[in-house]
């Protein structure tokens, strides 16, 4: 029994990191209608630009800085070579233009900073605390804090500010929401420069647990059901999602996983997405999609 | 004479550039007046509007030729924010609402770029509310899920929200219930006469246009076949059967 | 006169507590024109999707050719028979006119999908007659030129035409119009008043629109329908609902 | 042209680069040396030229069939593709082609037997060797093969064919020495482990083995370290072995015990020779010279030694000029690495002694291990052999499976010269 | 005018719904045929044979898989490896446990089961849409090859999970030389791409386009939904599935459950978009420049650029010119290439004239 708890705890910890990924996507949905596939991308490029230039011996939060503002030029750039183009398209072609970005990204972060390895300390201890003989995280302990923050002030940024409502109405109907002069431009690169901002903060995290190097692109791959589950557009959803799925992937891994042989973990959250989504076509919070004729 | 508010010179608008859909327009728009575009499907009225607006562009389209002046300004490419700045605003046609967005918010959504206090939006709310008093008993509803109608009053609310001193309409009239399309040009010569509003209307209703306008156009493939003051097109007997259906009104 | 087609007992629709249409009835005979009008937001077009299911009323049921229904799915009444258009234009936009049209007649093709695509067995034969009836109807609405165009691309005019030669495509026995002269001048919606007029009177068709142009509904129908905040306000012909003083308040207001 | 020619299916970037910069650089770095010190082999230059596989499949392929056919009229050696994939995909094509395929400490366990893979090299160590060689050493930790009875053993493995290619060598030895084995499965890429560690916290293992490849190592050992796992009872294979698989993880790794075919290191004379003639002219391949004696670098300039060696036993027996592929494969099976050559070559203590024959193109079957220290590996045991006459027969009837198969006729061994 | 339309009446509709309208295309079709059997197999030389065009066409196919469930029935899907996987495999084992079955039987037979596998991950596409619809193609890319992996059987127990190709006989005839390889696979290409033109054309591919173009009006006039979505998803599975057969077969002649990862899912994504979404022409163009443009790029690299880029850095650039690719033609032309194709030809039939 108690190794059941310190498996379903480890796991909802586990499934903060994946939330944190997951909130970068529900950001660019929730305010330009994009599904950005890229976000995996810049959680890479965010990551091994800040160890690149940490190992050149740049003090930290200068170094934070730089990275930053390097996220903000990239946001920059995207808007002002893909969305600015791409107004007014059906979302599908969109999705597809991010996949195209992050390919773009990807080659652009190796290019630059090479394809080594690099090691992250971020000076917070894994030891791992003892808790009534279960094992926690502090690491994992401390990543959740940081999602929650996140939380609590994308919440903000999009409900009780005039931004906020400016921003749904773009992912809703980008040609209505240029007629009534909200500056797309302007929208886009904010959004994209806080998703960068997200992803520079979810790359040092996981880049700490793994090390900086090209697999961490490769986390979006988890981040997608979490943010299936808990519905494209909602930011709570993200979190909750990323617990759902942290929990029960690791349990079932765990106990399920021997029975059937093991490994499971890739496509288990999947098919668990899948059950939520037959019951819930446009996950725990989405909105569900407008259909009137 | 004063000089226009709006002029177009000749101009020609490609989509996807192999789609000829205005070939050579030219019209103004004086201060403080209405302006018809009258046509037949597909002639280019709302393509024209949009080329103004500068939301062609967001649909593949392209003004190839000629110039478009605002505000003595040259707006052949601005961008349709900046023109919101400068007062002018365009209802699109076919509604084009915020579906997941309640019916208050989208009509929020046209007070930002103009108003930047509280107060002030409060107030233009009210006023819309004042004019469709059936969308504030809806202020709540998502308004993907209201009647065409409604939403075609909330498009129009949206825009006036912006207190633009040019409104390009295309066609207001379409789905709404004859007391609704008899208010709404009531709300547009009001604005126009107290406010100096003006208006340029894309409409096939040709006989309200008429009845309200004081200068029309009759477009046709793409370019601008007559053209005068609503007297005078009325009078011309070679428009009335073709483009203007006046023998029913 | 001729028995009803339709009929509607005492319906009522309401969404989130919210009522869109509370307890109308009311019949439509067989071949007869029928025009729903009313405010907007009055629930007509709510009520043409009761009819063909893709609304399922919270009380009430339809009889329909003689069979009693509690609910229906849009398929189910497809298949007896009811085609309608849409009051925001639901084409196939990336498809050609003529697909969309031949679409409209999916519920006539008896081969299989793999006789066809095999191109053997009944597809061959079958596949020119559906041509020449998707043709037929192309070239009633007079849309010919635009045959192979791609409809998104059309103007909105010519949409609800080609929207109205799908629904005829499927050779409904009821057919429903909801604001099919939208967007119009007055020379297309005389067009268009004759397209529809022909098709009741060439093929029998019994048909239910929604319209505000109250000089078309005058010409157009046999029998008028007036809703007001979801509740019927007025039922008969033309002329009686024209001097009907509910009417003349809530919708056509005094000038007309 | 008096030149032989190696192509390169090389991979430099995607998620595996770390490995493939370090070991065509190593190798690179080996032919550059003896170009410029000896003037190639009996005045043969060698020339290479690198197509970018990035570890796909298709594109080592693609590769393959471009460079098979040798540059500027200089014939191709040899093809070193370091990916069991590739291997795999162009193993009955350099078949076809008579062009010897390396696969150095990797690849299709049964092509050891020569007899009926002629053309393919798993030199060193194939997979059977490697965890047969950990088993001993295990056994030798703890006091000798009989003591291994009861001990706890998991397997920690990379979900791929690559992961999980052992198993059944490992079922077999613990039913043999009687000692409890667990399997555990991590999924591609192995960016997330937690619930095996936690599964290996409630087995409380004596040992783990790492059976890992890229991500999924330094990830292992800080999850490890996250749920209380000692890393010095942690054992890595030969590709889990790497400073990229160590150095990530920081402080979790210090202890990490892995085995290698060769310690890292610059302290050999053929490392000192290569860091002044090539290094130093500015000749390196290495885009950051700081991995200069690293692991992966190490393996490429003890392939770049064998691959050489083999041209130069070749050339004895067929004459000073370039070769074609099938006399360097015969240069391979020829090749007889004792210590008094290894010293020759600068290399001893690298590379370990191999003597290859027709029928055993593996030669060694040898490792030591090797622990980490938070900055560097430091070797902490003696050559650990694979017990190695146990596994042929389960490699020859695996081979011979093969030879049914495809209905080749397996040489005879014994009419070789 | 290469193009003329004129004095080519179509006087019955028989004669409009051919595959090609116009004599020339019909000429070129043929032409281009003879050339692809009859001269292409000894012009060509082995690299040409294995590198370049057997892949082409078995990506071609693939694509054309896709687009028949993408760009005509709407429904998005990053699940394309996996169903090349368990058409690779099932055949596999077709051809190892039913003794004496014929070579080509083994393709159809994996492809079907591909299509059965298609039409399970298809079924939640009923009650989800548009992006969600993804998690259903991922679990299908994450379970397959999960599931390939994880049991031995599937490859026959090899000890590393890599199954081989047996000798490739047809009627008694071997095709196991490059040339023959490549002929075995253009035949089977031509033959099931002549199939999708077929079907896109027929009610099935209207149906298609109705769906993606608006489901609920489809729903309305009488289409039935569901199966209209899972034949799209079995007919594109099966596609994919002998794209898979052929992958394994005639391409690489091995290949393990790895070679079908999400990276190959995304490769033939590409392909439909560069090629053109809603084409079947397109697949051809969009394989054929994902097949040559990093060969080019990578040539260029060995000759022209030698030593001055290392190829480290060169892959990273083609991978940004990749992406810049898609997003161009994202921006440029949506339709990809058969619509540059396309516009070209309409030029060409107008000319000299602009429009
Ligand atoms: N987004 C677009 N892409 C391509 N062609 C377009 C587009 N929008 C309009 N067109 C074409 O441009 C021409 C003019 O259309 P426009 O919408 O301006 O006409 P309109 O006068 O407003 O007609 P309606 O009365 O039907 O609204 C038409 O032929 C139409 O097909
Ligand atoms: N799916 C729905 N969800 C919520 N409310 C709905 C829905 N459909 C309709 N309504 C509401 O029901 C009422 C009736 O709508 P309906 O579309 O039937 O009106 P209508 O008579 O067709 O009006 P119009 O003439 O403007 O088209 C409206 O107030 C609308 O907001
Ligand atoms: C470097 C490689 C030879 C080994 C690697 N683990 C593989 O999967 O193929
Ligand atoms: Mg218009
Ligand atoms: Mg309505």
């Amino acid at each position: 029994m108690e190794f059941f708890f310190e498996v379903l705890l480890g796991g909802l910890l586990a499934g903060v990191m994946y939330s944190l990924v997951a909130i970068g996507f529900v950001l660019i949905y929730k305010a330009s209608g994009v599904f950005n596939f890229a976000q995996g991308s810049m959680v890479l490029f965010a990551a091994l630009t800040f160890v690149s230039l940490l190992e050149r011996g740049i003090p930290f939060w200068l170094t934070f800085a730089i990275t930053l503002l390097t996220m903000v030029v990239l946001a920059w750039a995207i808007e002002r070579f893909m969305l600015r183009k791409l107004v007014n398209r059906p979302p599908i072609t969109l999705f597809m233009a991010t996949l195209g970005l992050s390919y773009m990204i990807e080659g652009l972060a190796q290019a630059v900073w090479g394809a080594q390895v690099h090691g992250l300390e971020l000076g917070i201890s894994d030891e791992p605390l003892e808790l009534g003989g279960m094992l926690l995280s502090q690491f994992d302990i401390f990543a959740a804090g940081v999602a929650g923050v996140l939380v609590i002030f994308l919440s903000w940024l999009f409900n009780k500010t005039r931004t906020g409502i400016s921003l749904r109405a773009v992912a809703d109907d980008q040609l209505a929401a240029l007629a009534v002069g909200i500056k797309l431009q302007r929208i886009w690169l904010i959004v994209w420069a806080v998703a960068g901002f997200v992803g520079l903060v979810a790359g040092l995290l996981w880049g700490a647990r793994l090390g900086v190097q090209f697999s961490l692109s490769l986390v979006v791959l988890k981040a997608l059901p979490v943010l299936i589950i808990g519905g494209f557009t909602s930011i709570g959803g993200a979190i909750v999602g990323g617990l759902i799925i942290g929990a029960s992937e690791k349990l079932a891994e765990v106990f399920i996983g021997p029975i059937i042989g093991g490994g499971i973990e890739n496509w288990f959250p999947y098919v668990l997405a899948l059950v939520f989504l037959l019951v819930r076509p446009a996950g725990i919070f989405g909105e569900r999609a407008i259909e009137r004729v | 004479m004063t000089a226009p508010l709006l002029q177009l010179d000749n101009i020609e608008v490609i989509y996807d550039k192999v789609i000829l859909a205005v070939r050579n327009i030219s019209l103004k728009v004086a201060p403080g007046s209405i302006v018809a575009l009258l046509g037949a499907n597909g002639a280019g009225k709302s393509t024209t509007l949009k080329a103004i607006s500068g939301l062609a562009n967001a649909e593949r389209g392209e003004v190839v030729d000629g110039r478009i002046y605002y505000l003595n300004r040259d707006i052949t490419s601005a961008t349709p924010d900046s023109l919101v700045e400068l007062g002018l605003v365009q209802v699109l046609e076919g509604r084009h609402c915020f579906a997941h967005l309640s019916v208050e918010e989208n009509l929020l959504t046209g007070g930002y770029v103009r108003h930047r206090s509280h107060a002030r939006l409060n107030e233009s709310l009210e006023k819309i509310y004042h004019y469709f008093p059936r969308l504030k008993l809806l202020r709540r509803n998502q308004a993907g899920y209201t009647s065409g109608g409604e939403q075609q009053m909330v498009a129009i609310g949206r825009a006036l929200m912006a207190e633009p001193k040019l409104v390009l309409l295309d066609e207001p009239s379409m789905g709404l219930a004859p007391l609704v399309v008899e208010e709404i040009f009531e709300i547009v010569h009001t604005l126009n006469r107290q406010q100096g509003v003006s208006f340029l209307l894309a409409e096939q209703n040709a006989s309200i246009a008429l009845k309200y306008a004081d200068v029309g156009y009759i477009i046709e493939s793409g370019r601008v076949a007559a053209e005068g003051t609503t007297a005078d097109l009325k009078n011309r007997s070679d428009l009335q059967a073709l483009y203007l259906g006046l023998e029913a009104a | 006169m001729s028995s009803p087609l339709l009929e509607l007992n005492h319906i009522s629709l309401s969404f989130k507590g919210v009522k869109a249409i509370t307890d109308i009835s009311f019949a439509v005979r067989e071949g007869e024109i029928c025009a729903l009008i009313g405010p907007n937001g009055a629930g007509k077009s709510s009520l043409l999707n009761v009819i063909n299911g893709v609304y399922q009323p919270d009380i009430g049921d339809i009889t329909y050719a003689g069979t009693r229904l509690r609910r229906m799915q849009p398929h189910a009444a497809a298949r007896r028979g009811i085609a309608r258009t849409f009051q925001n234009i639901a084409l196939f936009k990336g498809m050609s006119v003529l697909d969309n049209v031949l679409t409209g007649r999916n519920l006539k093709v008896r081969g299989s999908w793999l006789e066809q695509a095999l191109h053997i067995g009944r597809a061959p034969g079958e596949e020119v007659i559906q041509r020449q009836r998707a043709e037929e109807i192309i070239d009633f609405l007079r849309i010919q030129p635009w045959r192979n165009s791609i409809v998104g691309t059309l103007p909105y005019g010519l949409q609800k035409r080609v929207e109205l030669a799908r629904a005829l495509a499927a050779e409904p026995r009821l057919l429903l119009l909801d604001e099919p002269m939208a967007g119009m001048n007055h020379d297309e919606k005389a067009d268009m008043s004759r397209f529809i007029l022909d098709t009741q009177r060439e093929f029998g068709t019994t048909i239910v629109l929604i319209e505000h142009d109250i000089g078309v509904v005058m010409n157009l129908s046999d029998h008028v329908v007036v809703l007001d905040y979801g509740k019927k306000i007025g039922d008969g012909t033309p002329q009686e609902v024209r001097e009907n003083p509910d009417v003349i308040a809530a919708y056509l207001g005094t000038s007309h | 042209a008096n030149e032989q020619y190696f192509p390169l299916q090389s991979y430099r970037v995607g998620p595996y680069a770390a490995g493939g910069t370090g070991f065509f650089g190593g190798f690179i770095d080996y032919l550059q040396y003896v170009n410029t010190k000896e003037g190639g082999v009996n005045g043969v230059k060698f020339t290479w030229s690198e197509c970018e596989t990035e570890y796909v499949v298709e594109k080592g392929v693609e590769c393959y069939e471009r460079l098979k056919k040798g540059l500027n009229g200089a014939p191709a050696a040899a093809t070193n593709p370091l990916s069991v994939g590739i291997a795999y995909a162009t193993l009955e094509r350099s078949a076809a082609d008579k062009l010897p395929l390396i696969t150095i400490n990797h690849g299709r366990t049964d092509s050891t037997d020569g007899s009926v893979f002629p053309y393919v090299f798993p030199l060193q160590l194939n997979p059977y060797s490697e965890v047969s060689a950990i088993i001993n050493y295990i056994a030798t930790k703890s006091g000798g093969l009989d003591k291994l009875k009861g001990k706890k053993i998991v397997t920690l493995y990379h979900g791929s064919p690559y992961g999980k290619e052992t198993n059944p060598i490992l079922e077999l030895l613990a039913k043999k020495y009687g000692f409890e084995l667990t399997l555990l499965e991590v999924p591609h890429p192995g960016n997330e482990q937690q619930s095996q560690w936690l599964n290996i916290r409630r087995i409380k293992p004596d040992w783990v083995i790492l059976r890992g490849w890229g991500v999924m190592n330094p990830v292992a050992l800080k999850t490890a370290q996250k749920t209380g796992f000692p890393a010095d009872h942690i054992i890595g294979n030969i590709w889990s072995n790497s400073e990229e698989d160590a150095a990530p993880a920081g402080s979790a790794a210090k202890g990490f015990i892995s085995i290698t075919t060769h310690p890292s290191g610059t302290n050999f004379p053929v490392l000192q020779d290569i860091d002044k003639v090539v290094l130093k002219a500015g000749k390196g391949n290495l885009q950051d010279p700081k991995r200069f004696g690293t692991v992966y670098y190490n393996l490429g300039v003890v392939n770049g030694i064998l691959n050489v060696e083999a041209v130069r036993v070749a050339q004895a027996k067929f004459g000073k000029r370039p070769l074609t592929g099938d006399e360097v494969r015969w240069g391979f099976e020829n090749i007889r690495l004792d210590e008094k050559r290894l010293k020759e070559l600068g290399a001893y203590g690298l590379v370990q002694p191999l003597k290859l024959s027709c029928s055993d193109h593996e030669g060694g079957g040898a490792v030591r291990f090797q622990q980490w220290d938070g900055s560097k590996w430091n070797v902490i045991s003696d050559w650990v052999q694979a017990d190695r006459k146990l596994l042929r027969p389960i490699i020859e009837e695996s081979s011979h499976q093969y030879a049914k198969e495809k209905g080749i006729t397996p040489r005879d061994c014994s009419k070789e010269s | 005018m290469l193009y003329r339309e004129s004095g080519q009446f179509i006087s019955d509709y028989r004669a409009d719904r051919r595959i090609f309208r116009l004599w020339q295309e019909r000429l070129g079709f043929y032409l281009l045929l003879v050339f692809a059997f009859a001269v292409v197999p000894f012009i060509a030389n082995d690299y040409w044979f294995s590198a370049i065009l057997v892949p082409f066409l078995v990506l071609s196919l693939a694509g054309l898989g896709l687009n028949l469930l993408t760009g005509y029935a709407g429904q998005l899907s990053l699940g394309s490896a996996a169903f090349m996987a368990v058409g690779a495999f099932a055949a596999y084992n077709f051809h190892l446990r039913i003794e004496g079955l014929p070579f080509l039987l083994s393709f159809v037979l994996g492809g079907i089961t591909a299509a059965g596998v298609g039409i399970l991950f298809g079924l939640p596409s009923l009650r989800i849409k548009g992006f969600y619809l993804l998690v259903s193609t991922l679990a299908a890319q994450f379970f397959v090859q999960w599931v390939l992996t994880s049991f031995g059987w599937f490859s026959n127990n090899n000890s590393s999970g890599v199954i081989t190709a047996p000798p490739l006989l047809v009627f008694g005839r071997d095709f196991s030389s490059p040339a023959g390889r490549y002929l075995l696979t253009l035949a089977v290409v031509v033959a099931l791409a002549l199939l999708a033109r077929n079907i896109v054309r027929s009610e099935l591919g209207r149906h298609w386009m109705a769906v993606r173009d608006m489901d609920t009006a489809a729903a309305v006039i009488g289409i039935p939904i569901l199966k209209t979505k899972l034949l799209a998803f079995a007919i594109s599975s099966f596609f994919l599935g002998v794209a898979g057969a052929l992958w394994a077969f005639t391409y690489l002649g091995t290949v393990e459950p790895h070679g079908f990862d999400l990276t190959r899912s995304f490769q033939i994504l590409f392909i439909i978009i560069i090629g053109g979404m809603g084409s079947i022409l397109g697949n051809f163009l969009g394989a054929a420049f994902i097949v040559l443009l990093p060969i080019l790029l990578s040539n260029l690299s060995g000759t022209v650029l030698a030593g001055l880029i290392d190829p480290g850095q060169l892959e990273n650039l083609q991978k940004i010119i990749f992406g810049g690719l898609i997003v161009f033609f994202l921006i440029k032309e949506p339709f990809g290439l058969a619509r540059l194709w396309q516009n070209f030809r309409e030029r060409s039939r107008v000319w000299p004239l602009r429009y």
